[in-house]
């Protein structure tokens, strides 16, 4: 199990690599890679990402030994940057590594659903229009209360 | 005891942190809200609706109902955006 | 949209990073990578991959066109080997690009559910005990008729 | 035409190509498999349970009642394992 939490910017490939070299008989990793999102009816011109990191790396701990206790994982790993950062790079990724698919999927998403609610992250974004905080979103609760019923 | 404030919360008080010493009725997180709102001039303003303010204590999130005695450090929060 | 089959190994890092340096705004990208598979268990000394390639890239560049459809996505790379490989090494990877997780997740697992029943390969495992075909399994037909439902 | 088997089925008939020429009566794909199987000593055993032979015509996925009049290349093989 591995977290990092840290203002600089990452590689997500190289990340991945490093995942994947002791991969223990594995047949399974999924990854998933948030970016800084633009899109031209909702244009951000930068992100910054506030953080609490000593309550970042516990919350995060303790997602992921629930997703390797539920899903079977042989490994996961959480890499989340704080700070500012511009369109289209990396904020965070997560990786699960499973015997087989379903449970690296399921676990993938799972721990997205639970960061995104429950890891001190708050997003704060620059538009044309000036600065907003990003509201929370009720989309986000439901992804994570749907695993409440497994 | 130590205060972290985080995201809207920090900006509208124009502070990351600060050292408090609350009296002893103030027994809960959501009395230390309570308290610390009611130091402000505009406390009401800043924290917003309560509901909206979360917690932790000593790096462990924390509910409104959680006692603070023996805490060193308690953090105030909007809800988390993160990913 | 991109289809590659071939029997060279490939770079897992290395294709993440080149599929997502055009990320066109997009907020979220979700990469499937299949690996030789070995446990103590089940032990597989190597994988022999049969492939037919034209079939697959038709078949694989149709899955591909309908994932963009249904999920709204960006963009979607599948990769693909054959012939003979090692425990540990990568067999394929799926990669999907899109605005928001939710489509990213299930488009990526879509199309490995598709591919694992509808894309021209087969399987044959060498193990201690010798050479064997794997057999289709019926949770594999299960997983990719659950999209029939929506 | 041409035909193309793979996996198990290409190892029991022992070659993974052929050229053929079907006589008219031979329409559907199913058809077909029937008569491959029949030209073979052992055409029941290397072909085993029809329904277990999937069909593709000019590199597109067929089934059993496809026609196969014009086809160039048919493919012949077991379930798909992939991934």
């Amino acid at each position: 199990m591995t977290v990092r939490i840290g203002t600089e910017k990452f590689d997500p490939g190289a990340e991945s690599n490093a995942f994947l070299e002791h991969n223990a008989g594995a047949g399974a990793a999924v990854t998933f890679t948030g970016l800084v999102r633009s899109s031209p009816g909702d244009a951000v011109s930068s992100l910054t990402l506030e953080c609490y990191p000593d309550l970042a790396r516990n919350e995060i701990a303790a997602m992921i030994a629930d997703a390797i206790t539920r899903f079977g994982l042989i490994r996961a790993t959480v890499i989340h940057r704080y700070g500012d950062m511009q369109p289209g790079e990396p904020i965070m990724q997560v990786m699960a590594l499973a015997p087989h698919r379903k449970a690296a999927f399921d676990a993938a998403e799972f721990l997205m659903d639970y960061l995104k609610t429950g890891a001190p992250f708050w997003k704060k974004e620059a538009t044309p229009e000036g600065e907003k905080w990003v509201d929370a979103k009720p989309d986000d609760d439901n992804a994570r209360d749907r695993w409440l019923e497994k | 005891m130590k205060i972290l404030y985080f995201a809207w919360l920090r900006e509208r008080l124009n502070r990351s942190d600060e050292e408090v010493s609350p009296p002893p009725e103030v027994v809960t997180v959501s009395d230390l809200i309570d308290w610390l709102a009611g130091r402000e001039e505009d406390g009401d303003l800043a924290f917003g609706k309560k509901s909206l303010i979360k917690a932790a204590i000593d790096a462990r999130v924390a509910d409104h109902s959680s006692p603070i005695a023996g805490a060193k450090i308690i953090a105030l929060f909007p809800p988390m955006t993160g990913g």
